[in-house]
């Protein structure tokens, strides 16, 4: 009993109230006529679409910058990677490598100049962290605009130039990862092995991260920054280099979420795409200061799977689709719980 | 005492809360809004027959004044319970008349339909102020707007 | 060991500084105006039509800033709360000033409590108000769809078709507010040098404002500004400051809704799913260009604020379609700056309490320095 | 006057009465049968080194919570003859005690007027009241101002009430304080905590003579200081404390600042330990400080200079808030620090904790919890952090020294080590720090430290809480590691005795600098006078003439 409560507590209710609502989920569905196999291989994709995004969180909550609520500012590096890449005329599996790279050095130079900012203001990261995203997110909606774009699959067709709103990426980096390996299990069941495997080598290359000495410093600066300073540990390089991974992470999480999606949304699409992802980590086990890779991987999986299981098993009960009614409530519900724990560093 | 003055205390909280609840009240009243529909018709109730006018200016309550030839109808939008509704024509005898009415309109009635010709011939209440219900049309299933929630940038603030 | 001493540059540095934010408005106005071509009698009426529609929105983030809980960003809850009023009164057809009074008697319950969650919850994560209260704006918005675009019809009984979407249940995306529209603008306006003010409104802003001075004055207020400069400090005193912190973030809430109502009466429809979102950034944006902070902020910073947010908003699009050709680098650019300008008060707010920190240390190197020189 | 007081005390039943005191925190006795009275009017001084009681005493009478959380106390406390048990400060305050606190409690932005009625503000109702509850009752600004400036009268001080606080200089900022207890009508009783430390001498005197005024009306007051001159020009009665008991209670008439001095430091003259003869003069200096000043709250260090040699344990002692602990902070780089210093005859940039631990320097912080622990982190992590990340120990190089990865087999075997040899009570070298008890995660500090392999180890407090048991043994682990490593060892306690038992000699640093150093063996009573700012030389020359 005891055992049951402590883990209970460690876990926090609403994590157990979202997992036991996922579960309900996946036994009603083929009662109503849901096939599990597609909702699972739904679920899979979506899960390989955001990891990436939702692994950026893990390198700024371990120095202690909080929640990654400027994820759109990487968005943002992925972005001009992801268009540059087309317009350089770059196709295929090529593009989507094309676009890894030439979106590194915006997301090392977004992430640095973040992570000066972020310095400055210690104590109040996340709330200008979510503004710094959205005024990014602004200013990028005057370049799209003005950059001399002129690649013709992406430009205005009547001004011939401005960017599109929304850019295919079919013949360019379409599928690039899901398609790659991908096998199917009876008539439904789709494995996109290009992507989890992609996400698993990122999910690697983090944890390999965490083991070295800087990685050592990173979570002992985020675990507890008087006692990394006081064992000579560079408080502000350290978080610097935190925030850079994860502006770089994002950009990285952007382009595999579009090589599946299908398309590059521009202007204010990346807006909002902070949210999903801090609570898909916190649903995961996270906390403002703690996050592991295995909070990236449970909390990916439990959110996906809830987004693609509430609209067509709801949607079978009471034909009516209220699943954007309850992303909204859980996520925001879960990033609201997190932020009323009590600072769980007892210092 | 001190027993005496939380009584007192929760005594003018009921007595605010009674008075916003009133307040409440009062301006459901004064403030629903009805919809008159000036009819210029002949009508024919109870065996009597009311003839339209080949003109007719009326007004309701300090609105602008309208002018309805025969068989017209106009509305008039207005809140309150009680109007006040002057009718000003011109007989055969091209004398001009100007019939002033005072009614109160059922509070639950959001559209009345008047007739003027009857109001003027001393028709009942009952004859002259009917209930209207805007008929019911058959209509195909609409497809559902799309609801936008996360509009960002909005034109005017 | 008092007072650290300045040199003349640093401190007209530290007014610049300090008034970082409203020179810079300043300047986008004073540059985009005359760019955008309009009439200085065309923006005058622009202003006076924002002024009444705004400043009651803005002056109701003044309470939880004396209480030092930062900016509220919150306020959308009292947003939602004004608007379920509104669609109520709409759906009765009860309009003009009766029908604004009436969405305000039905928005004040709904306000306090929303506002007494939202001051509890906050009251849990001391030190990350902000943040926090940013959130909750978007947890009970996603309540607030659930109300009102599943619960309003088969459960709240709403029948104006004109209100209902067309599968039956759930209100439409926009609300046609003709019942109440310009209501309150048009009792008593007048017309000066060719403008139109909406006299009532600026009265009712005009009292709202005596009620702020009010409050400041009264015990509730002088425990707000107690608990906002130092809660321990308070407690110790005897203050109740969880209580006050509730209080200071309900009665935001309950003015929020009121303001809301004003707003949409003067805008004349409502964007049932948006309105309340975007409404909290921009007035917050506005009272930050007025020159206020996260910690202090008075009925002059609303006022300014209000007409240099204004004007940049008016003016940028047309600007921008004179100066560039695209009109819609204009709607970006204000967009940005809306942002921008929150994101700047921020940053410079936790730059400002970092400073203050390190003085101490800035006057004990100052008095050794002083030392060397006596002895050279 | 201290005789027509002594006449009207003869006269009247006491004021306060504490009988039969004792408290104890979970077994460590604090304070033992402590016995006093204090009459209407009487001014009692009370003096102590830290930790002697005073504190405690305070507490108790004011019914703080942490006293009844750790299970309450022995005795009767008798205010005007009733017996009385407050549960909490307000009830205190509603007695008419008054308590004045080191640390300033006002509001920066308040007006002296505001603060000194602060929830207490003069109101008048309205209708608005009486459905919103009494606070929404108007402030009355004009009565507030009277009873503000008839309060700060009865001080006797020249303070406008309309001043800001943030605009006061500090002693005003003390007088506002002291306003707050007086408006307050039925004040008997006021408690002053080092009111005089942060005021220059002429502010001093004003609130002295303030006191003297206050007597007359019949106030009486507990003067707690460490100005040792002013208690005996103040006060009725000084009582010393020690160790949790009462030393001595006397009139103030005929002590001097020597007497007082010894009481308080204690352990009758002559009390010999266990000393080392260590000639301290015969090694090089390795550590040389000029000129140090810290911005550290609380622990101000103004301009402190010495020279450490090699090979020696110097204690700095010193009351707390003097600034001893912000000698190592500083020197380390923790808190804003200027100055210089010198180890080895190279000099070491200041506010770069790295340039000090690379030079071949550890600090074991006083705060354990806050800056010596990653307490959300396992034992192993903690023991091998600094000397990972300093001196890339415990790695494992990858791809030709790109990858420094982290070699868990050798951070197992350091974290085994010392928690063998220090005898570190753990479940395992996994177990979170936060899990520990006090004493082991002092242990688990030194650990630290010692794996970085310093020549010389600021130590601070590092008996602070833990219990006696372990306080001897991390005392004879640092001995042992100087001797057999020789490595120098500063150690910085409160605890004079402490300090006498392992250092070769001990400077006491007051007000920011260092009042003197002395070897161990001086007389405690040289030390207590050091403490208080009083050179001893002086004082014995003053005693001779007599």
């Amino acid at each position: 009993m005891i055992k049951i409560r402590q883990f209970i507590h460690s876990f926090g209710w609403p994590r157990i109230i979202i997992g036991l609502f996922l579960l309900s989920l996946f036994i009603i569905a083929p009662f109503v006529g849901v096939k599990i196999s597609t909702s699972l291989s739904d679920t899979l994709i979506r899960f390989g679409m955001n990891g990436v995004m939702v692994l950026a969180m893990v390198p700024m909550i371990h120095s202690g910058c909080g929640l990654n609520f400027g994820l759109p500012l990487g968005i943002i590096a992925g972005l001009l990677g992801g268009t540059l890449s087309i317009q350089f005329g770059f196709t295929g599996g090529t593009s989507f490598l094309m676009a890894i790279i030439l979106a590194t050095p915006f997301g090392i130079l977004f992430g640095w100049g973040y992570g000066k900012l972020l310095n400055r203001v210690k104590g109040g990261e996340m709330m200008i962290a979510t503004y710094v995203g959205f005024s990014s997110v602004a200013f990028m909606c005057m370049m799209w605009l003005l950059l001399p774009y002129n690649h013709p699959t992406m430009v205005w067709g009547y001004t011939g130039s401005g960017l599109r709103t929304t850019i295919s990426t079919e013949g360019f980096y379409l599928h690039a990862l899901n398609n790659f390996l991908q096998f199917r299990i009876g008539e439904k069941f789709l494995f996109p092995t290009g992507m989890i495997l992609f996400f698993a080598l990122m999910a690697f290359l983090v944890w390999a991260f965490l083991h070295t000495k800087t990685g050592t410093a990173m979570t002992a600066v985020g675990s507890n920054p008087v006692f990394a300073r006081a064992s000579g540990i560079n408080i502000d390089r350290t978080r610097t280099m935190s925030v850079i991974m994860s502006t770089w992470l994002g950009a990285i999480g952007i382009l595999v979420y579009q090589q599946s999606f299908g398309f590059i949304q521009l202007y204010m699409g990346p807006f909002y795409m902070a949210l999903p992802a801090v609570s898909a980590i916190l649903i995961g086990g996270a906390s403002v200061n703690k996050a592991s890779i295995a909070n990236v991987v449970i909390g990916t999986f439990l959110f996906q799977g809830i987004l693609t299981m509430t609209p067509s098993v709801m949607n079978s009960i009471i034909h009516t689709d209220m699943s954007e009614v309850i992303r909204i409530v859980v996520s925001n519900g879960m990033i609201l719980y997190a932020l009323t724990r009590k600072a769980e560093v007892s210092r | 005492m001190k027993k005496v003055h939380l009584s007192r205390r929760h005594l003018y909280q009921l007595i605010a809360v009674v008075v916003v609840l009133l307040i409440g009240v009062i301006m459901f009243v004064i403030g629903k809004q009805h919809i008159f529909l000036l009819d210029n018709k002949t009508l024919e109730s109870n065996g009597k027959t009311y003839p339209a006018f080949s003109i007719v200016e009326v007004q309701v309550n300090r609105i602008e004044s309208l002018e309805l030839g025969p068989r017209d109808r106009d509305r008039a939008d207005v809140r309150g319970q009680k109007h006040k509704i002057t009718v000003r024509y011109t007989d055969r005898s091209f004398e001009e008349h100007e019939v002033v009415v005072k009614f109160k309109v059922p509070l639950s009635q959001e559209m009345v339909l008047i007739s003027l010709p009857a109001l003027v011939g001393g028709a009942e209440e009952s004859v002259w102020l009917q209930p209207y219900e805007i008929p019911v049309l058959l209509t195909m299933p609409v497809d559902d707007e799309p609801i936008i929630t996360d509009e960002i940038m909005p034109m005017d603030i | 060991m008092s007072k650290l001493r300045e040199t003349k540059g640093q401190k007209l540095f530290n007014v610049i500084e300090k008034n970082a934010v409203p020179i810079l408005f300043i300047i986008i106005c004073a540059i985009g105006i005359p760019f955008s071509g309009y009439s200085l009698n065309y923006l005058g009426q622009e202003i006076i039509t924002r002024i009444g529609r705004n400043s009651f929105l803005i002056i109701a983030l003044l309470i939880p800033i004396m209480a030092g809980m930062g900016l509220n960003f919150g306020m959308t809850l009292g947003a939602m709360a004004g608007q379920i009023g509104l669609i109520f009164i709409t759906d009765w057809k009860i309009g003009g000033i009766p029908g604004m009074i009436l969405a305000m008697i039905i928005s004040t319950p709904i306000s306090a409590i929303l506002g007494w969650m939202c001051g509890k919850i906050l009251n849990m994560a001391k030190g990350r108000e902000m943040v926090t209260s940013y959130i909750i704006g978007f947890f009970i918005n996603g309540v607030y769809q659930l109300i009102v675009l599943y619960g309003m019809g088969p459960v709240i009984p709403i029948k104006d078709p004109a209100l209902v979407l067309p599968r039956g249940y759930g209100i439409r995306n926009t609300v046609n507010l003709i019942g109440i529209r310009r209501s309150m603008d048009n009792v008593l306006a007048i017309r000066i040098f060719g403008l139109s003010i909406p006299v009532l409104t600026l009265v009712v802003i005009a009292m709202l404002c005596f009620f702020i001075i009010w409050f400041k004055k009264t015990k509730l207020g002088q425990d707000m500004r107690a608990v906002g400069q130092d809660m321990e400090v308070a407690r110790a005193a005897g203050i109740k400051v969880e209580h006050t912190r509730i209080v200071s973030i309900v009665i935001s809430t309950i003015l929020a809704g009121y303001g809301m109502i004003i707003y949409l009466q003067n805008m004349g429809t409502l964007n049932t799913y948006n309105s309340h979102m975007q409404i909290g950034m921009f007035s917050i944006a506005a009272l930050l260009v007025g020159g206020a902070t996260v910690n202090k902020a008075s009925i002059g910073n609303v006022f300014l604020g209000v007409t240099l947010f204004h004007v940049m908003f008016i003016v940028s699009p047309m600007a921008g379609k004179n100066l560039i050709g695209q009109a819609q680098l204009g709607e970006f650019f204000r967009v940005f700056v809306s942002y921008g300008v929150i994101t700047l008060a921020l940053v410079l707010y936790e730059i400002r309490k970092r400073r203050a920190r390190y003085k101490t240390g800035r006057l004990l190197a100052q008095d050794q320095a002083d030392m060397k020189e006596v002895d050279v | 006057m201290t005789d027509e007081g002594n006449c009207m005390k003869a006269n009247s039943a006491p004021l306060l009465e504490m009988r039969n005191i004792s408290k104890d925190f979970f077994g460590n006795k604090v304070l033992t049968d402590v016995n006093f009275s204090l009459q209407p009017g009487e001014i009692l001084g009370l003096v102590g080194e830290n930790g002697a009681g005073k504190t405690t005493l305070m507490k108790i009478l004011f019914g703080m919570e942490e006293i009844h959380e750790t299970g309450g106390y022995g005795g009767d406390v008798v205010l005007g003859g009733n017996m009385v048990h407050y549960q909490t400060p307000f009830d205190a305050l509603a007695d008419g005690i008054g308590m004045v606190h080191q640390e300033f409690s006002l509001l920066p932005d308040f007006s002296a007027s505001e603060n000194i009625l602060l929830n207490r503000e003069p109101k008048t109702a309205t209708l608005v009241s009486e459905v919103f509850g009494d606070r929404l009752d108007t402030i009355d600004r004009k009565t507030m101002h009277t009873k503000s400036a008839s309060a700060i009268a009865k001080l006797g001080v020249d303070l406008d009430p309309e001043m800001l606080v943030s605009e006061m200089p500090v002693g005003y900022k003390q007088f506002t304080e002291i306003a707050r207890e007086l408006s307050k009508a039925e004040i008997k009783l006021l408690v002053l905590d080092e009111p005089t430390a942060v005021l220059t001498e002429r502010e001093a005197d004003i609130l002295l003579s303030a006191m003297r005024n206050l007597a007359k009306e019949g106030i009486a007051i507990i003067f707690i200081s460490h100005r040792l001159q002013e208690i005996i020009d103040v006060c009725d009665t000084v009582m010393v404390m020690r160790d949790g008991m009462i030393i001595k209670n006397a009139p103030s008439q005929g002590l001097t600042i020597p007497e007082i001095a010894k009481w308080m430091v204690g352990r009758d003259v002559g009390t010999k330990v266990a000393h080392r003869d260590f000639d301290f003069t015969a090694q090089p200096v390795i550590l040389s400080i000029e000129n140090l000043w810290v911005d550290m709250p609380g622990e101000t260090v103004k301009d402190v200079s010495i020279d450490i040699h090699k090979g020696e344990i110097l204690g700095f002692g010193g009351l707390a808030g003097q600034g001893k602990l912000g000698v190592p902070n500083g020197a380390m780089g923790l808190f804003p620090a200027g100055g210089s210093i010198t180890f080895e005859g190279v000099p070491i940039e200041l506010n770069q904790p790295r340039k000090f631990l690379d030079a071949g320097m550890a600090f074991v912080s006083e705060d354990r919890r806050g800056v010596g622990l990653l307490l959300d982190e396992p034992l192993d992590w903690n023991i091998s952090f600094t000397a990972m990340q300093v001196q890339d120990k415990y790695l494992r190089k990858l791809l030709g020294g790109l990858i420094n990865w982290r070699n868990e087999k050798e951070i197992e075997e350091v974290a085994k080590k010392y928690i063998k040899s220090l005898e570190i009570k753990c479940t395992s070298y996994r177990q979170l720090a936060k899990e520990l008890s006090g004493g082991n995660q002092q242990k688990v500090c030194l650990a630290k430290a010692f794996a970085v392999e310093p020549k010389l180890l600021f130590v601070s407090e590092p008996t602070r809480g833990i219990d006696i048991g372990a306080k001897s043994l991390v005392l004879q682990v640092l001995r042992d590691y100087n001797e057999r490593m020789g490595v120098t060892i500063v150690m910085i306690s409160s605890e004079l005795e402490e300090l006498r038992s392992i250092c070769d000699r001990i400077a006491i640093v007051t007000d920011g600098r260092i009042a003197g150093i002395l070897p161990s063996t001086a007389e405690s009573a040289d030390f207590g006078l050091l403490m208080v700012g009083k050179n001893p030389e002086e004082h014995k020359a003053g005693g001779l003439n007599d």
